[in-house]
C-alpha cells in the first residue's frame, strides 16, 4: 500500500475533481458545458488508474474516452442543431423524487459496502510491472472468446448506427 | 493457458452462427436490388443447418480454456433453442420485412449475430464472456428494434430500449464487480465454490440484489418490467417475437448459469426474494393484460406474466426446477412465435393491431384464428396443449414448502384464460367487417403449422421432450 | 284348482290393466271402439282373477292369522350382504282385508268403466282417458295386494299420479289444472311424513316387510323407545291424512270433482280414497302397540266427519256434496279404525264404495243430461229419468242408514264399536254427523229429483251402457249390508284384528237410535226442501244464522288459509332466495371479476410512457428487493442489523 | 486517513454511480442520459480496477474486465447517438418527457 | 377383452369430427348424420362392455395401459368399474341425445358438430380414465368447447351470452386450479411415500392413505373446492343457472346432464378414496352444504319465470342430495350418490331437450307468456311432463329409487339435516309442477297453433331418454347391481382406512 504522503493527497485531490466536474455535468443548463466537463471527469480518472498501477488502462481511458467518446457525443449535439444550447439540459419533472430515490440508494449502499470487511480480503502482492504485453497476451489466450465477441459487438454497433443515422434517399431504393 | 485448437471443435455452432451473420451482411451489400429476397431464404436455411449441426454433436461436453466456456448438454440445448426460435421468426417474417425497405440488408445479418449473442450467453463460464454475450444480443436488439427508423414509433421504442438497458447493464456490471471484488474470481464455478466457503457479507447481498435487478430487467420481471410492453408495442412484430422469445430465454439461460451456478451457496437468501417476485409478476402481469385492446400490447404482458411463471422453477435451485424451466421455456417459444407471427401477418395485410379489427377471423383465415387460439390457450395452461404439462413440472417443484407460491400461479393463469378468451371470443363469434379470406404466403403458413404443431405434440406427449430436457438438466449439475 | 292358482300369481292382479294401459299408449290409441272394448274386457279379467282369489281367501279361515306372503320379483339390494343391507323385493300378501279390497276395486273399476265408455263418447282424449284410468287400477290393485311398504308406497304415489293426470283431464280449463296441481302438491306433502314414517321403520327395524314389521314391531323393545314408535305411527299417519281426506290436508278432495264423473265416482269415491284408511288397516298393528296413535286417528276420523258434514249441508253443486260426503265417510272409517275395529271400517268401505260410486254415476249422468252442476236448478228430474232417480236414492237410503240397506249395517258396527270401546264424545259425534248426513242426502235429493221442473233443462234417460251399471251398483248398495248383519255376522269371521267379534250379541240400544237420527234427518229435509216449495223457511234460517252460514258455505276458509301459505310463504321465500342469489353470491362472483378489472386499469396507468419514469421504478424495485433480502434472509438480519447499528 | 485502502475506491466508485443514476432519472435531454450513463459504467470500470489492484493483482482480470466495459460503453454511445439522430429526424421532440406516446 | 375397447369407444367421435372437417358446409343433413353414426358407435360399444362386465369380480376391466411420462409416472391407464361404466353410459346416452336435439342448427352446423364431438370426447375421457393426470387432461379439455359453443350458438335472455359463457368457463377453471393445487401437492407427496412417481388411481390411494390426518385434510378442502364448484356445491353454483340459460340445448343437455357428475365421480372416486381422513374430517360440512344447496336452489327454482332457470335450479338441488349422500361415506351412501347422478343426468338431459325444442318452436322460454300446448304438440307435451314427473322423483322412474337410497343413508347418519331435504321433495313437486302445468296445460293460445309437434329425428331423445327414465324405475336392481359392485370394494378400501385413523 503505498503509505508515501503524496499518493494520499494525489487520490483525494482527483478523486474531488471527479466528483466535482460529475456533480457539473449534471448540475450545468448548456449541454455542451457538460460535455466538456465529462472529458474532465474522464481525464481525471485516468489519473486514478496510474494511481492503481493500471497504466494500459490509463491510457486508454484518455484515448477513447476523453478522445473519441466526447468528441463523437459534440458531434451528435451539432447534428440535432438545437437553436439555444442554452436551456438545452435542463431537469425533468421528477427531479425531487429522482433525488430522494438516489439519496436512498446511495446510503443503502454506502452502509452495505463500507460494512464489508474489505481488508481481510485483500493480499499484498506487488503487480507485476510489465502488464502491458501481459494484458495482450491474456486478451488473445484466455480471454479470446469475448474479444472476438467484442469485435463482431462493435461491426453490429457500426452498421447499426449507420443504418439508424443516415439520411434517407428521397427515393428508398426499396 | 493457451488456446489450443483441437477444442476449437466444441464452438463450431458459434463459429459457423457468426460466419452466416457476416457472410449475410456482406451478401446485403454485393447482392443487386431484387436479389434481397435471397437473403431470407439464405438467414433460413443456414440457420436450419447450424441447428443440424448442434444436434448432431449434442453429447460433446467439454469446457474451453479452463472454464471460460463451458459448453454442456445445457447450453446445446439452449442453442438449439435460440437457432430454432430464430428460424421461426425469419421464415415468419419474410413478407413483414419487405416494407421495411431499404434497410432490410442488414436486418438478417444483426439478427443473426443477435442469435449468436444468445448462444454466448448460454455457454459462458465466466463473467467477462458472460456480459459481452448480453452486450451483443441487447446491441443487436436495439437496432432492430429501431427499424424501419422512418417510423417514429419504432424509434421511440428504440431510444427507451438502449437507455434503459444501458441504465440495466451498468447495474449488472456494478452487481459483478462487487461479487468479483469479494471473491476474486470470475468464473462460474469457481466464484460459487467461494461463495460457498465465504461467510455472508453485506456487500455480497448487495451484488446479489444487483444482479437480480439487472437480469430481472432482462426477462422483464416486474418492478423491472416497465419497458417491455412499450418496446414490444413499438418494435416491429417479428422483432418484438424475437424479443419475446430469443432474448427472454438467453436472459433465462443466464440466470439459471447464474442463480443456480454461480449463488447456489447463498440459496436461502435470494429464493424468498424470487418467490415474491415471480408473484408479484404473475400478478401484475396477469392483471393488466385484461383492459388492453392492443394485441401486441396484451402479448407483451402476458409474457410478462409468462415469465413469472418461468421464474417460478428459479426458487427451489434443484435440477427439477432447471427442468421446469427449460421444459416451460421451449413450449412457451412455440406459442409465443405462432401468436406473434398471426399478429404480424394481419398487422401485414390489415395494417392494425386492435383486437377489435381481429373480427370474424375464423371465417377470414381458419388456421391464423386455430394457431393463435391454440397458442394463447397454450400459455394459459388449458390441458391437451403444451402449456398445461410446463405448468405441472413447474409447480410441483415449490408446492412442497413454496404452496402459496403455486396458488397464486395457477389461480392466476385461470384468470388470464379470461383475456385469451376475449380475443377468441372476437375472432370466432364476430362477423367479420371485410369477409375477403386472407391468403397465407407459404413461409407463414410453414411457421404456424410448425408452432401449431409442436404445441400440440408436446402437450399431448411431452414424453420424449422431457427426456432430452433430463439429460441437459442434468449435465448443469455436473461440473 | 283355478282357485289356488288365482292366489299363488295374485300379482297378475294388478298386471293385467297396467298392460291394457301399454297397449292403448302406443297401439290402439286413434280406434276409440277397440281402446274401450280393450280396457273393459282387460278389466273384467283381472276382476275374474281378483274374485277367485277373494274367494279362496274366503274359504280357508287360517289366513286371518297368517296371511299368504310370497315374493315375486327381487327389486333392489345394495350394500354388503349382513352388514348394513338394504333388500327390497316385491312380494303379494294376501289376507281377508286385501283380498276383500282385491275383489272390491276391480269390481268396481270394471263397471265404472263400462260407464266411462257411454260418458266418455265423443271426448276428443278418449283413449287417453282409459289408458290413465287403467293405470291407475293397476296401481291401486298393485297397492292393495303389496306386502313390501315400499313397494306401497311406490303405487300410493302411482296412484297419486293418476289422479292428477284424471283430475287435470280437461286441461284446458284453469280451474282443472290448479285443482289437479293442488291434489298432487296436498298428497305430496303427506308423502313426505309418510316416506319419514317409512325411513324410520327401515332404519330401526332394517326391514319394510309387513310381516317382519309386524313380528318386530309386537317386541319393539329391543329395537326402540316407546317414544320413537309413537312418532314413527304419527308419521306413518300423516299419509292417510292427505291421501284419505282427512281434516287438515282434505281441502284438495271437493276441488277434484273437476275431473270427469267417472274418475271422481272411481277415484274420488270407492278407490284411491280409501287406499289411507287400507294403509292404517294393514298397519294396525304398529297403531295397536300405542294408544296414543290410536287416538289420534280416532279423533281425526271423528272431527272429520263432523266437520265434513257441517259443510257438506250448505253446498249447492251436487258433485261438491258427494264429495263432502265422502270425506264425512272416510272419517268414519278412520272413527272405526281408531276405536280399534277393523271389521267395522272395512264393512263401511265395503258398502260405502257401492253407494257412493253409484250416487257419483248417477250425479254424473244427470249432469249429463241437465249440464249444470248447481243442484237449484235441476227439479222434477225423477219424471224424465227414473233408473237414474230411482238408483240415486237407493243410494241416498243407503248412505243415510235405512235398515235394510248396506249403509245402515256398516254405520251401526262403526257406532256400536265407538260405544264399546268407551269413547262416548267421538259416539255422541258420530251419532250427530249420521243426522246431518241424512239431512244434506236428502236435501240433495229433494232439490234435485222432486220438487217442479225447471223450463230451461230438458233431461233424458242415458244410454243402457250408463244404467247397467248404475243398477249393478244399486243391487250392491242394498245387498252389500247383508253380510255384517249382526245376528250371523260373516263378516266378522273373515276380516278381524286380535280376537274375532263376538258374533250373535246385538246392540238393539244403538241400532234404533241411529235409524231414528236417519229418520228425524229426513224429516227436516222434507220439511225444508219438499214441502214448501220456494224454499222460504231454508232461506230465512241462513239469514237468521248468516254467520254460521256463510262460514259453512266457505268451507271454514281453510282453502284461502293454505292459498295465503302457499303465496306468501313459500313463494315469498323463493323470491327472497332468489333475490339473494342474484345479489350476494352473484354479487360476490362479479365482485371478484370487477375487482380484477378494477386493479388491471389501476396498474395499467402506471405504464405512463416516460422512460425515465420506468428507470425511476426500476430503481424503486431495486430498494424494495434490497430492503427484502436484507430482512427476510435467514443470517442477514443480525448482520445488516448489526451492521447498520 | 493515513493510506489508501480499497474502501476508499469503492466508496469513490459508488458516489460516482450515483451521481450518474441521479443524471439518467433527472435529465431531461437524451444527450445527457446518454452521457450519465457513460458515467455509470465508469463508476463500475473504478470499481474493477481497484479490485484488480487490491484483490487479484498477479492476473489482470479486472483490468481486462474494464477494457471489455470500454469497448461496449463506447459502441452504446454510437448507436445511443444514432438512435437520438433518427429521433430528431423523425421531428420527434429530443426530451425524453414528450416521447410518450407508447403507453398504457 | 383383447380388443381395446375403450380407446375405441373414446376415439369414435373424434373420429367423426375429424371427418366432419372435410365435409362442405352446406351438407347439413351429411353432417348430422355422420355426428350421430360417431356417438352411435361408442355407445353402442358402451352398452355391450355394459352387459358383459361381471359384477361378481367387479374392480377394473377392460383394462388398456400405456406408459405416457415416465419422470410423472403418467400411464395411459383406460379401465372401467362398477362407479364408472355406469357414468360412460349416461356419457353416451346424453351425447348420443344431444346430436338429435340440436337437429336443426342453421348456422355453421360443422363447427357446432365438431366441437360436441370434442365435448363428448372430453367427458367421456374423465370416467374412462383412472390416471390422475389424464384425468385432468380431460377434466380441462372439456371447458373451451363449451365457452366456443355458448358465445357462437348460445341465447342471451337474461344475461348476455358472452357473460354466461365467460363466467361458466372462469367459474370452473378457477375451481379446477384449486383442484389442480391440490392434485400437484398429492403427487409430490405421493412421490415422497411411495419412492417412484405413479399418476394411478390406485398408487396415489395408497401413498394417499398414509399421509398425515393434517395433509389429508388440507388436501382435501382443495379437491372438495375443485370438485364442489363443479357440481354446484352450494356457495359455488352460481355459474349453473346462467351457465345453463345461455347455453345452447346439446351443451346444455350435456354440461347438467355429465359435466356435473365429473365433479360427484371426481369427489367419490379421488377426494374419498384418496384421502379418507380428508373426507371423514370434511363429512359434516359437505352435509351442511349439500342441504342447504338442496333446499336454496328448490327455492331458487320456485321463483324462476324462465324454463332453463327452473332445470338449472333444480339440478342444482339435485346435487345437493348427491353432496350429502357422499359425505356419508358408507356403502348405502354412496350407492345412493352414484345412482342419483345417473337418474339425474337422464332427467336433465330430458328436461333440456323438450326445452330446446320448445324454445325453437316458440321462441320463448317465459312461463308465464306459455300455456296449453298440450293440446298442440302432444309427444312434446308427454316427453316435457315426463321429465317433470322424473325431476320430481316419481316412483316407477328412474330417479325415485336413488333418492330413496340416499334418504335411507343419510337418515341414520345426519337425522335433522335429512328432515330438510326430505322436505325438499315437496318444493321441487311445486316447481317441477308448476313447470309442467304451465306450459302444458291451461286454455291453448292462438298463436301456437301453428306449431307442428316433434317428429322423425327430434323423437330420438324423448325415445331413448324416456326408455331409460322409465326402464330404469321399474327395474332399478340393472342399475344398482353395477353400482354396487363398484361401490363395495371402494367402501372396503375407506373403511379399513378410517378404522386404522391413519397415521398421524
Amino acid at each position: 500500500m503505498e503509505t508515501c504522503i503524496y499518493n494520499v493527497i494525489a487520490f483525494y485531490m482527483l478523486a474531488a475533481v471527479i466528483l466535482g466536474s460529475a456533480v457539473m455535468i449534471v448540475a450545468v443548463r448548456n449541454i455542451v458545458h457538460s460535455v466538456l466537463f465529462l472529458a474532465a471527469c474522464f481525464i481525471s480518472m485516468a489519473g486514478i488508474y496510474l494511481l492503481l498501477d493500471a497504466v494500459y488502462l490509463a491510457i486508454i481511458q484518455v484515448l477513447i474516452y476523453a478522445g473519441a467518446v466526447c468528441i463523437m457525443i459534440i458531434f451528435g449535439i451539432m447534428l440535432i442543431r438545437r437553436a439555444d444550447m442554452k436551456e438545452s439540459n435542463l431537469f425533468n419533472k421528477q427531479t425531487k423524487l429522482a433525488a430522494g430515490v438516489v439519496a436512498m440508494t446511495l446510503a443503502v449502499y454506502g452502509i452495505l459496502a463500507g460494512k464489508t470487511a474489505w481488508t481481510d480480503v485483500t493480499s499484498n502482492v506487488p503487480v507485476p510491472a510489465d502488464s502491458l504485453d501481459k494484458i495482450g497476451g491474456l486478451l488473445l489466450s484466455q480471454y479470446v472468446i469475448p474479444f472476438e465477441v467484442a469485435a463482431l459487438l462493435l461491426t453490429v454497433a457500426l452498421i447499426g448506427a449507420i443504418m439508424l443515422a443516415r439520411e434517407v434517399k428521397a427515393d428508398g431504393d426499396n | 493457458m493457451p488456446f489450443d485448437a483441437s477444442s476449437l471443435s466444441l464452438i463450431t455452432v458459434e463459429i459457423l452462427t457468426a460466419a452466416l451473420g457476416l457472410a449475410v451482411l456482406v451478401l446485403g451489400v454485393i447482392a443487386p436490388g431484387r436479389g434481397r429476397y435471397g437473403l431470407a431464404g439464405v438467414t433460413v436455411l443456414g440457420l436450419i443447418g447450424i441447428t443440424g449441426v448442434a444436434i448432431s454433436n449434442w453429447g460433446a461436453n467439454g469446457s474451453l480454456i479452463s472454464g471460460m466456456y463451458l459448453v454442456d448438454n445445457y447450453a446445446a440445448f439452449w442453442k438449439i433453442t435460440f437457432l430454432v426460435s430464430a428460424a421461426l421468426v425469419v421464415l415468419g417474417s419474410m413478407r413483414y420485412v419487405d416494407n421495411l425497405g431499404s434497410t432490410q440488408k442488414e436486418y438478417y445479418g444483426i439478427l443473426t449475430l443477435a442469435t449468436l449473442g444468445m448462444m454466448v450467453m448460454a455457454s459462458a463460464g465466466d463473467f467477462i464472456t458472460l456480459y459481452m454475450g448480453l452486450e451483443l444480443m441487447t446491441i443487436s436488439f436495439v437496432i432492430l428494434v429501431c427499424l424501419p427508423s422512418t417510423n417514429p414509433r419504432p424509434v421511440e421504442a428504440g431510444i427507451k430500449y438502449i437507455l434503459l438497458a444501458g441504465m440495466s447493464s451498468a447495474v449488472l456490471l456494478y452487481g459483478l464487480s462487487l461479487i468479483y471484488g469479494l471473491t476474486g474470481e470470475i468464473k462460474i464455478y469457481e466464484v460459487a465454490r467461494a461463495v460457498a466457503s465465504g461467510d455472508v457479507s453485506p456487500a455480497l447481498i448487495l451484488g446479489t440484489v444487483l444482479l437480480v435487478a439487472g437480469l430481472g430487467f432482462k426477462i422483464s420481471a416486474v418492478p423491472f418490467h416497465m419497458w417491455s410492453p412499450d418496446v414490444y408495442e413499438g418494435a416491429p412484430t417479428p422483432i418484438t417475437a424475437f424479443l419475446a422469445v430469443g432474448s427472454k430465454a438467453a436472459s433465462f439461460a443466464l440466470v439459471i448459469r447464474i442463480f443456480i451456478g454461480a449463488l447456489p451457496g447463498i440459496w436461502q437468501h435470494w429464493a424468498l426474494v424470487v418467490a415474491i417476485l415471480s408473484a408479484v409478476t404473475i400478478i401484475v402481469g396477469n392483471l393488466v393484460a385484461i383492459p388492453q385492446d392492443n394485441i401486441k400490447r396484451l402479448l407483451a404482458y402476458s409474457s410478462i406474466a409468462q415469465a413469472g411463471y418461468i421464474m417460478v422453477g428459479l426458487v427451489t435451485a434443484t435440477e427439477a426446477g432447471v427442468k421446469g424451466i427449460m421444459f416451460y421455456v421451449f413450449l412457451y417459444i412455440f406459442a409465443t412465435v405462432g401468436a406473434f407471427t398471426v399478429a404480424g401477418y394481419f398487422y401485414n395485410k390489415t395494417g392494425s393491431d386492435k383486437i377489435k379489427d381481429y373480427a370474424g377471423l375464423s371465417q377470414r383465415s381458419p388456421l391464423m384464428a386455430a394457431v393463435m387460439l391454440v397458442s394463447m390457450l397454450s400459455m394459459a395452461g388449458i390441458p391437451p396443449l403444451a402449456g398445461f404439462v410446463g405448468k405441472f413440472y413447474l409447480f410441483s417443484t415449490i408446492v412442497s414448502d413454496y404452496l402459496w407460491l403455486a396458488f397464486v400461479g395457477l389461480i392466476m393463469s385461470m384468470v388470464s384464460v379470461y383475456y385469451y378468451l376475449r380475443v377468441a371470443l372476437v375472432m370466432y363469434r364476430d362477423e367479420p367487417n371485410d369477409p375477403s379470406p386472407i391468403k397465407l404466403t407459404s413461409p407463414v403458413a410453414i411457421t404456424l403449422i410448425v408452432t401449431l404443431v409442436a404445441t400440440l405434440f408436446i402437450g399431448i406427449s411431452p414424453g420424449p421432450l422431457s427426456e432430452v430436457i433430463n439429460s441437459a438438466a442434468h449435465s448443469f449439475f455436473i461440473q | 284348482m283355478l282357485v289356488e292358482f288365482a292366489m299363488h300369481h295374485a300379482w297378475l292382479v294388478p298386471l293385467i290393466p297396467a298392460l291394457s294401459f301399454l297397449i292403448i299408449v302406443f297401439l290402439t290409441r286413434p280406434f276409440e271402439k277397440l281402446t274401450a272394448f280393450l280396457s273393459v274386457s282387460f278389466m273384467a279379467i283381472s276382476c275374474f282373477f281378483a274374485s277367485l282369489a277373494a274367494y279362496g281367501v274366503f274359504n280357508n279361515h287360517e289366513l286371518a292369522e297368517h296371511p299368504l306372503v310370497y315374493n315375486f320379483f327381487n327389486w333392489l339390494s345394495i350394500g354388503i350382504p349382513g352388514a348394513n343391507e338394504l333388500q327390497i323385493n316385491l312380494g303379494v300378501q294376501l289376507d281377508p282385508t286385501s283380498a276383500m279390497m282385491l275383489f272390491m276395486v276391480s269390481f268396481v273399476a270394471t263397471f265404472i268403466q263400462l260407464y266411462s265408455v257411454g260418458y266418455m263418447k265423443g271426448d276428443p282424449g278418449f283413449s287417453t282417458f282409459f289408458s290413465y284410468v287403467s293405470l291407475f287400477a293397476a296401481s291401486m290393485l298393485l297397492l292393495v295386494i303389496s306386502s313390501n311398504l315400499l313397494e306401497m308406497f311406490v303405487a300410493w304415489e302411482g296412484v297419486g299420479l293418476c289422479s292428477y293426470l284424471l283430475i287435470g283431464f280437461y286441461s284446458h280449463k284453469i280451474s282443472a289444472r290448479e285443482a289437479a296441481k293442488k291434489a298432487f302438491v296436498t298428497c305430496r306433502v303427506a308423502d313426505f311424513g309418510l316416506l319419514l314414517g317409512i325411513l324410520g321403520l327401515v332404519i330401526t327395524f332394517g326391514t319394510l316387510d309387513i310381516m317382519e314389521l309386524n313380528d318386530k314391531i309386537n317386541n319393539f323393545k329391543e329395537y326402540t323407545s316407546y317414544g320413537t314408535l309413537t312418532l314413527l305411527a304419527v308419521l306413518v299417519f300423516i299419509g292417510p291424512i292427505a291421501k284419505s281426506g282427512q281434516f287438515p290436508l282434505h281441502v284438495w278432495l271437493p276441488d277434484a270433482m273437476e275431473g270427469p264423473t267417472p274418475v271422481s265416482a272411481l277415484i274420488h269415491a270407492a278407490t284411491m280414497v280409501v287406499a289411507g284408511v287400507y294403509l292404517v288397516a294393514r298397519m294396525m298393528f304398529l297403531f295397536d302397540a300405542v294408544p296414543a296413535a290410536m287416538n289420534m286417528v280416532a279423533i281425526t276420523g271423528g272431527f272429520t266427519a263432523l266437520f265434513a258434514a257441517l259443510i257438506a249441508i250448505t253446498q249447492t253443486e251436487i258433485k261438491r256434496i258427494l264429495a263432502y260426503s265422502t270425506v264425512s265417510q272416510l272419517g268414519y272409517m278412520m272413527l272405526a279404525l281408531g276405536v280399534g275395529s277393523l271389521t267395522a271400517s272395512m264393512f263401511h268401505m265395503w258398502t260405502h264404495a257401492f253407494f257412493k260410486a253409484l250416487m257419483f254415476l248417477a250425479a254424473g249422468s244427470v249432469i249429463h243430461a241437465v249440464h249444470t252442476p248447481n243442484v237449484w236448478k235441476m227439479g222434477g228430474i225423477v219424471k224424465k229419468m227414473p233408473v237414474t232417480s230411482w238408483t240415486f236414492v237407493v243410494g241416498g237410503l243407503a248412505i243415510s242408514g235405512i235398515p235394510p240397506f248396506a249403509g245402515f249395517w256398516s254405520k251401526d258396527e262403526i257406532l256400536v264399536a265407538t260405544m264399546n270401546s268407551g269413547h262416548y264424545v267421538l259416539y255422541a259425534m258420530g251419532a250427530f254427523t249420521a243426522f246431518l248426513t241424512a239431512f244434506y242426502m236428502w236435501r240433495l235429493i229433494f232439490l234435485a229429483f222432486y220438487g217442479k221442473e225447471k223450463p230451461e233443462n230438458h233431461p233424458h234417460e242415458s244410454p243402457w251402457t250408463m244404467c247397467v251399471p248404475l243398477v249393478v251398483l244399486a243391487v250392491g248398495a242394498t245387498v252389500g249390508g247383508f253380510f255384517g248383519m249382526p245376528w250371523n255376522n260373516m263378516w266378522a269371521h273373515w276380516i278381524f284384528f286380535g280376537e274375532p267379534h263376538h258374533a250373535g250379541h246385538v246392540a238393539w240400544g244403538a241400532m234404533i237410535s241411529s235409524v231414528a237420527l236417519a229418520v228425524a234427518g229426513i224429516y227436516l229435509a222434507y220439511r225444508l226442501y219438499l214441502k214448501d216449495t220456494e224454499k222460504v223457511k231454508a232461506r230465512q234460517l241462513a239469514e237468521k244464522y248468516q254467520f254460521w252460514y256463510q262460514l259453512s258455505f266457505n268451507k271454514f276458509y281453510i282453502d284461502e288459509i293454505f292459498l295465503w301459505f302457499n303465496h306468501t310463504v313459500v313463494d315469498g321465500s323463493a323470491k327472497l332466495m332468489y333475490l339473494f342469489d342474484i345479489y350476494v353470491v352473484d354479487g360476490i362472483v362479479n365482485g371478484l371479476g370487477g375487482f380484477a378489472r378494477l386493479t388491471g386499469d389501476g396498474l395499467r396507468v402506471l405504464q405512463t410512457g416516460s422512460m425515465q419514469n420506468y428507470a425511476l421504478v426500476f430503481f424503486l424495485g431495486v430498494l424494495a428487493v434490497t430492503i427484502l433480502m436484507a430482512f427476510t434472509g435467514p443470517s442477514a438480519a443480525g448482520l445488516v442489523l448489526g451492521g447498520v447499528m | 486517513m493515513v493510506t489508501i485502502s480499497l474502501t476508499h475506491y469503492v466508496m469513490l466508485s459508488a458516489i460516482l454511480f450515483s451521481i450518474g443514476l441521479f443524471g439518467v432519472l433527472a435529465k431531461k435531454n437524451a444527450v445527457s442520459v446518454l452521457i450519465c450513463i457513460e458515467l455509470m459504467l465508469n463508476a463500475v470500470n473504478i470499481n474493477f480496477i481497484a479490485f484488480s489492484k487490491y484483490i487479484t493483482p498477479a492476473d489482470f482480470m479486472g483490468q481486462i474486465f474494464a477494457i471489455f466495459v470500454i469497448t461496449v460503453a463506447a459502441a452504446e454511445v454510437g448507436v445511443g447517438l444514432a438512435i437520438i439522430i433518427a429521433i430528431y429526424r423523425n421531428n420527434l421532440p429530443v426530451d425524453l418527457d414528450e416521447i410518450d406516446w407508447l403507453k398504457w | 377383452m383383447s380388443f381395446p375397447v375403450l380407446p375405441v369407444i373414446l376415439l369414435a367421435p373424434v373420429a367423426a369430427a375429424v371427418v366432419l372437417l372435410f365435409i362442405p358446409k352446406e351438407e347439413h343433413r351429411l353432417i348430422k348424420s355422420v355426428a350421430a353414426l360417431g356417438t352411435f358407435v361408442s355407445l353402442f360399444l358402451t352398452l355391450v362392455i355394459y352387459f358383459n362386465y361381471n359384477q361378481d369380480v367387479g374392480g377394473l376391466q377392460f383394462v388398456t395401459q400405456r406408459d405416457w411420462i415416465k419422470d410423472l409416472g403418467v400411464t395411459l391407464f383406460f379401465a372401467v368399474d362398477g362407479i364408472s361404466l355406469p357414468m360412460v353410459l349416461l356419457t353416451n346416452l346424453i351425447g348420443f341425445c344431444a346430436i338429435f336435439a340440436s337437429w336443426n342448427i342453421s348456422n355453421r352446423p360443422r363447427e357446432f358438430f365438431i366441437l360436441l364431438l370434442i365435448l363428448i370426447t372430453g367427458v367421456m375421457g374423465t370416467f374412462i380414465a383412472h390416471d390422475l393426470f389424464i384425468f385432468l387432461l380431460f377434466y380441462e379439455v372439456v371447458v373451451i368447447p363449451i365457452y366456443i359453443m355458448v358465445v357462437i350458438w348460445g341465447s342471451s335472455k337474461r344475461v348476455t351470452k358472452e357473460y354466461a359463457g365467460m363466467k361458466l368457463t372462469i367459474y370452473l377453471l378457477i375451481g379446477s386450479g384449486f383442484l389442480l393445487v391440490g392434485v400437484i401437492a398429492l403427487f409430490v407427496k405421493s412421490v415422497g411415500v411411495l419412492g417412484a412417481p405413479d399418476m394411478s388411481f390406485s398408487a396415489l390411494a395408497e401413498a394417499g392413505a398414509q399421509l398425515s390426518n393434517f395433509d389429508q385434510i388440507w388436501l382435501f378442502a382443495l379437491m372438495l373446492f375443485g370438485f364442489g364448484s363443479l357440481i354446484s356445491m352450494w356457495p359455488f353454483h352460481s355459474w349453473s343457472p346462467d351457465g345453463y340459460a345461455g347455453a345452447p340445448t346439446a351443451v346444455s343437455m350435456i354440461h347438467a346432464g355429465v359435466l356435473k357428475k365429473i365433479g360427484g365421480y371426481g369427489l367419490i372416486k379421488i377426494a374419498v378414496v384418496m384421502l379418507p381422513l380428508g373426507a371423514q374430517f370434511w363429512a359434516p360440512w359437505m352435509a351442511v352444504l349439500g342441504i342447504a344447496g338442496v333446499a336454496y336452489a328448490a327455492f331458487g327454482a320456485l321463483a324462476q319465470k324462465d324454463l332453463k332457470y327452473v332445470v338449472g335450479y333444480s339440478s342444482v338441488s339435485h346435487m345437493g342430495y348427491v353432496i350429502i349422500a357422499v359425505a356419508c361415506l358408507d356403502v348405502i351412501g354412496l350407492n345412493g350418490a352414484v345412482a342419483n347422478m345417473f337418474a339425474h343426468g337422464i332427467m336433465a338431459a330430458l328436461f333440456f331437450s323438450m326445452i330446446g325444442f320448445l324454445y325453437e318452436k316458440t321462441h320463448t322460454r317465459w312461463m308465464p307468456d306459455m300455456g296449453g300446448l298440450g293440446r298442440q304438440t302432444p309427444k312434446l307435451a308427454a316427453g316435457f311432463m315426463l321429465a317433470a314427473l322424473a325431476s320430481l322423483g316419481l316412483p316407477g322412474l328412474v330417479t325415485f329409487v336413488p333418492e330413496f337410497t340416499i334418504f335411507v343413508g343419510i337418515f341414520s347418519k345426519y337425522g335433522g339435516l335429512a328432515v330438510i331435504g326430505i322436505a325438499g321433495i315437496i318444493i321441487t313437486a311445486l316447481y317441477a309442477l308448476r313447470a309442467g302445468a304451465h306450459t302444458l296445460f291451461g286454455p291453448p293460445r292462438p298463436e301456437y297453433d301453428h306449431l307442428e309437434d316433434i317428429k322423425g329425428p327430434e323423437l330420438v331423445p324423448l325415445v331413448v331418454l324416456g326408455f331409460v327414465l322409465v326402464v330404469g324405475g321399474v327395474l332399478p336392481s340393472l342399475l344398482f347391481d353395477m353400482i354396487n359392485s363398484g361401490v363395495v370394494p371402494l367402501h372396503a378400501e375407506i373403511s379399513n382406512v378410517l378404522q386404522l385413523g391413519g397415521n398421524l
